[in-house]
């Protein structure tokens, strides 16, 4: 393990992974600050040590879901994790997302995930134009708020990280494409929820989900793709059966 | 130097509400051209569209019209907005909402009899945003991203423009000069038609709310291809961006108006509440007016201990805050601070710029083949934005933008032109300018900009500190130009991209100091200490910048009352007196 | 050692689940021949039934048993997580999953013991 | 067979597997209170009807329910798809019915 220099007054110890799928942990000392978040710490890195540290970042408010990584070996938003809200852990330890081809550093491919999301029939296809008047829907209907459930995902990548069954069935679809399929399936303007069922069913679909629920317990922004699958699961079953959608 | 070529029909820069929008019309009114997105981060996961949280003003409640939000947006821009402009916005963002829940499948929050919810935004007349709770922007961006997509559209992620290239012949735009970011090569796109909506962004200032990819590039693109900027000096500042201390990444970002109109009390480093002494209403006063209190408590040194002053919530009862402001609370939490119980630390924060490049109601600029669309533009929010209008702008001149591009090759087509060599050549020569030279402290150049804006070109202006900040700025420029990179590759070296960043955001902060000397009145977003007054609306000038060579040139322009003057309204009753409406 | 992002209720009642699942379809082929020794009569049975006495197969036995009460708590668990409707229950129902398998165990020695 | 009529088996299954499976549990506790004893065993199963459904359906259900399971976890930990998987889990199945129905015979129907 390479040691990458060191800094003055209380100090953070941190190890990086440099390289791509081939590379190794460096190790950091980054002064401790009162406020500090786990992105602060890889920017420190990057300003003072390391001036071609790759990693990502965009809002830095916890809204663009750019700035993911695996942080002591959880994967994590990292604009918003302070680092002195982290269970004591020594040293930090900071790599890539699982689950995902490996660009340089802390940076993955996203295409992968967003390719899945695709193919999960991941986007509205409109049952109405822009000259028709809005529909009325009542906020507090089941479907709705199914929809409202699953809707604010921020495609961080981080529940696709987390589930194992990604890494033992690459051709899973995974829980982020999953749960946005499920809040289209209740979309009631949405032209093709047959079609989302159809994508969504099948052993790289809904049905290779074990219910490991690592998803849930990892998204940031507390969604719970294990309840949008189990779901996906349902209506699958009645369509089997002959009935409509659950 | 490796250049890569590749060639295609339409090119838009930028993947915000305004470049998704654009690439998703002009591919469905052209369907036989190719469209090509180029964004410096992932596509529908970087920019300003993404973050907004407050929602979209669109005159569609029962009682509302746009004739009503026309009147919100010139008076609320202190009657500097260029009016064709200000009404294709308010009737356009009826459309474009349209289109959003029923075409895109966005979804806006509902009332309980399942018609949209509009809720208030200070500063204007009526309730008119439109709003998916207060991650309005995920909902938009995210609906976009999926559309676009589809919509097979080629992407070009992680790639940042440099240059808008104009052609050997001088007949207009010939392409745009990139840096594949991962790869670290140059590559040099052609293309018949090219659209910028790369989004503006203050990150100039010490504080500031935009997202880190945000540096002006394409306003001093658009400076060095020669196109004129508009009312460059207005920046709208926030007045309550979070405080978390040095270098932390969190500093700046926004805490919501909610918080202020729900009856939240700012006070000074001594504890005291300072606001009533500067407006009736308080805490509740519209931004502008918020932020400059603020930052006179800040330069009188009543201050928190980091510096800002306090936000306190408390007396409003901290479960009924976390009730009411959940993802404000969590935010705060996260970054260790209780903003429902106790009290935290704000200041004012660099939030939008109003200024930008000059643009026609379709999109096109002064060059043949390159339009503009959004936040990079000028002319649309005049002295001051409404909040909720900043969203509407983008994604209504987006999706116009994109339609006219289509119609543009349709109807003179042509063929794709050869870029000026000497321009090519010059821009890959200021790209590479830091490789090779000895490494220097980029950190250190950052904070004296930071500081130089804050201080002497931000929230109150004087002429004196003006003229103190157009030295410094151009010793910036200077110092950057010999300031090499330590060592690395070019392969996703976020160091070399922030000193290209710098170089834009000098560029752009030059121009502003420029145009804030150049206004001698105090309207909106721009407060000069040294002339207080407003002046009279019905002679009204704005601002027009230009890069010549590396000098700047400024003229002000008569604003041109095309839809009505000062003193008129458009709304019946009230003739006249337009309404109440304050710019926030 | 259970690698970080393993570590939580849900992923442990998972692998519980699986590896009883893996045990018990491992185990049946043998227990299915076990009891096909009562076809030579119940002498035989008997003479297999008497290797139970020995510790190391009654220690197995009340294993199996547990591991099959421990599949059955996690199975309805599953269960009821992919046909009812529910909201942040999944730690519950890791609970009473394990919690009435360790009962089932514990009944089962106490039944051996007497 | 597709995934979904895979799951409605397994899942289905498993719901009928549940009860079987509690009085199963309630007889073994019942059963060791004082030790194993074949005379016992044989003497409450031995040409009783209940016993020969009971058990015959817990095979069949155990058979349906395991193997299907099982073509999961071989897909998953050994990498085993498609039809190799499909043929080792029907393997399984064919096996467990086998020596199961053999075990059920042994108990209730063997003199
Ligand atoms: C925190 C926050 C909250 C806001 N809330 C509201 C609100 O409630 N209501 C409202 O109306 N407005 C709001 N705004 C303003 C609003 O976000 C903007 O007005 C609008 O979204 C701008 O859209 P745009 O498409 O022009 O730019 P952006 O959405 O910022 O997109 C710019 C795009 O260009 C890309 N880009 C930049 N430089 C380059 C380059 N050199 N090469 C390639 N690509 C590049 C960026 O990566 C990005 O993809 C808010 C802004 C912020 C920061
Ligand atoms: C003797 C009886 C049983 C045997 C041998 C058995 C075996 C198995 C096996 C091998 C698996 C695959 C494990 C996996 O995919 O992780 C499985 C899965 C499962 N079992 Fe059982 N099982 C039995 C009884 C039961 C009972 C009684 C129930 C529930 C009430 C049950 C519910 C389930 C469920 C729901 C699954 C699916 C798990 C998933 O796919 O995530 N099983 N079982
Ligand atoms: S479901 Fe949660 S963890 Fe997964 S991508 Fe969406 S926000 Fe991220
Ligand atoms: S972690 Fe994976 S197994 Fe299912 S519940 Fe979540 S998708
Ligand atoms: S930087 Fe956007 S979520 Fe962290």
């Amino acid at each position: 393990m390479a040691d990458a220099g060191t800094a003055d007054g209380p100090v953070l110890d941190v190890r990086i992974w440099r390289g791509t799928e081939k590379g190794a942990f460096v190790r950091y000392e980054v002064p401790a600050r009162a406020n500090q978040t786990v992105l602060d710490v890889v920017t420190w890195v990057q300003r003072h040590r390391e001036p071609d540290l790759a990693y990502r970042f965009a809002c830095r408010v916890g809204v663009c879901g750019s700035c993911a990584m695996t942080v002591n070996g959880r994967p994590r938003w990292t604009c918003r994790t302070h680092v002195k809200r982290l269970p004591a852990h020594r040293p930090l330890v900071l790599e890539p997302l699982r689950n995902l081809p490996r660009i340089r550093d802390l940076v993955c491919d996203l295409e992968p995930f967003f390719a899945r999301w695709e193919r999960a029939g991941g986007r509205f296809v409109p049952t109405a134009t822009r000259r028709d008047p809005l529909p009325r829907i009542a906020p507090d209907s089941t479907a709705r708020r199914a929809v409202d459930a699953g809707i604010e995902c921020i495609n961080c990548a981080v529940c696709h990280a987390a589930c194992d069954v990604l890494a033992w069935r690459p051709e899973y679809l995974g829980p982020a494409p999953l749960n946005r399929a499920w809040t289209l399936v209740n979309d009631i303007r949405h032209g093709a929820r047959e079609e989302v069922l159809d994508r969504t069913s099948g052993d790289a679909g809904c049905h290779a989900c074990h219910s490991q629920a690592s998803c849930s317990e990892f998204c940031p922004v507390g969604l719970a793709p294990t309840a949008a699958i189990a779901g996906l699961k349902r209506a699958s079953l009645w369509r089997l059966l002959g009935g409509s959608r659950a | 130097m490796r250049v890569e070529r590749l060639d295609t029909d339409m090119l838009v820069l930028g993947a915000g509400g305004a470049g998704l929008f654009a690439a998703l019309h002009a591919r469905r009114a052209a369907p036989e051209f190719e469209v090509t997105v180029v964004v410096k981060g992932l596509l529908g996961k970087c920019g300003c569209t993404r973050m907004v949280q407050g929602g979209y003003n669109v005159a569609l409640a029962p009682g509302d019209s746009v004739e009503r939000h026309f009147m919100d947006t010139i008076v609320g821009g202190k009657w500097l907005p260029r009016q064709d402009l200000a009404w294709r916005l308010v009737e356009g963002a009826v459309e474009r909402v349209h289109e959003l829940e029923n075409e895109l499948g966005c979804f806006f929050d509902r009332r309980p009899d399942g018609t949209l919810d509009f809720k208030a935004f200070a500063g204007q007349s009526f309730d008119r945003t439109v709003h998916k709770g207060d991650l309005t922007g995920i909902e938009i961006i995210n609906r976009l991203m999926e559309q676009v997509r589809a919509a097979g559209v080629c992407r070009l992620e992680e790639h940042r423009a440099v240059a808008l290239l104009p052609a050997a012949d001088g007949s207009g735009i010939a392409g745009v000069l990139l840096i594949d970011m991962r790869e670290g090569v140059y590559r040099l796109v052609r293309a018949r038609a090219v659209l910028l909506a790369t989004g503006g962004g203050p990150t100039m200032y010490r504080y500031h709310t935009p997202s880190g990819d945000k540096s002006c590039d394409g306003m001093a693109m658009a400076l060095r291809a020669g196109l004129p900027l508009r009312d460059m000096e207005m920046v709208q500042f926030h007045p309550t961006g979070l405080l978390a201390g040095p270098e932390t990444r969190m500093t700046g970002t926004v805490l919501e108006e909610g918080l202020r109109g729900a009856g939240g009390h700012l006070l000074n480093g001594a504890g005291e509440r300072f606001m009533l002494a500067w407006d009736p209403a308080g805490e509740r006063a519209t931004r502008d007016v918020v932020a400059r209190a603020i930052y006179a408590e800040m330069r009188a040194g009543r201050t928190s201990p980091m510096g800002g002053v306090f936000l306190e919530m408390a007396h409003l009862g901290p479960e009924e805050v976390a009730r009411r402001f959940p993802g404000m609370v969590r935010r705060c939490a996260d970054c260790g601070f209780d903003l429902a119980g106790g009290r935290v630390e704000v200041v004012p924060t660099a939030h939008y710029m109003m200024g930008g490049v000059e643009f026609e109601p379709d999109g096109r600029t002064a060059i043949p083949g390159l339009f503009a669309a959004g936040e990079d533009c000028g002319g649309v929010h005049g002295a001051n934005r409404l909040g909720g209008n900043g969203v509407a702008n983008s994604t209504v001149f987006g999706g116009i933008a994109g339609d006219s591009m289509a119609a543009f090759l349709e109807r003179e087509g042509g063929a794709l032109r050869d870029p000026d060599p000497a321009a090519l050549e010059a821009a890959i020569a200021r790209c590479e300018r830091p490789f090779g030279r000895p490494a220097g402290d980029l950190g250190e150049l950052r904070e004296r900009l930071w500081r130089v804006m804050w201080e002497e070109v931000g929230i109150i202006r004087n002429a004196t500190g003006l003229a103190r900040a157009a030295d410094e700025l151009a010793r910036l420029a200077a110092d950057l130009r010999d300031l090499g990179l330590a060592g690395g590759g070019r392969r996703f070296n976020l160091t070399w991209h922030n000193w290209l960043d710098l170089d834009s955001l000098l560029t752009v902060s030059r121009v502003i100091a420029r145009a804030a000397l150049a206004r001698e009145d105090s309207r909106g977003a721009h407060y000069r200490e040294d002339f207080p007054d407003s002046g009279d609306p019905a002679a009204s000038r704005f601002t027009r910048l230009r890069l010549v060579g590396e000098e700047i040139s400024v003229e002000t322009v008569p604003v041109e009352f095309s839809i009505l003057r000062p003193g008129e309204s458009l709304i019946e009753e009230e003739a006249g007196a337009p309404p109440a409406a304050e710019a926030t | 050692m259970i690698p970080d992002h393993r570590r939580h209720p849900g992923y442990l009642a998972f692998l519980a689940h699986r590896l009883s699942g893996l045990a018990l379809a491992l185990f049946l082929p043998f227990h299915f021949l076990f009891l096909a020794t009562a076809i030579e009569g119940e002498a035989a049975l008997d003479g297999a039934l008497a290797w139970t006495e020995n510790p190391l197969a009654k220690f197995a036995e009340w294993g199996l048993v547990t591991l099959l009460a421990l599949h059955l708590a996690l199975g309805l668990r599953v269960l009821a997580l992919e046909f009812l409707p529910w909201r942040g229950t999944l730690r519950l129902w890791v609970g009473l999953g394990g919690g009435a398998a360790l009962a089932v165990g514990f009944l089962f020695l106490v039944a051996l013991a007497a | 067979m597709s995934a979904g009529l895979l799951f409605l088996l397994q899942r289905g299954t498993a719901i009928l597997l549940a009860p079987l499976v509690l009085v199963h549990l309630g007889v073994v506790l019942y059963a060791v209170r004082d030790g194993l004893d074949a005379a016992e065993i044989l003497a409450r199963t031995r040409g009783n009807l209940f016993w020969a459904g009971f058990y015959g359906l817990f095979v069949l259900a155990v058979s349906v329910h395991a193997s299907i399971g099982l073509r999961a976890v071989l897909a998953e930990w050994t990498g085993l798809r498609g039809r190799a998987a499909d043929t080792a889990a029907l393997a399984v199945a064919f096996l467990l019915l086998l020596l199961g129905m053999r075990a059920v015979w042994a108990v209730v129907g063997a003199p």
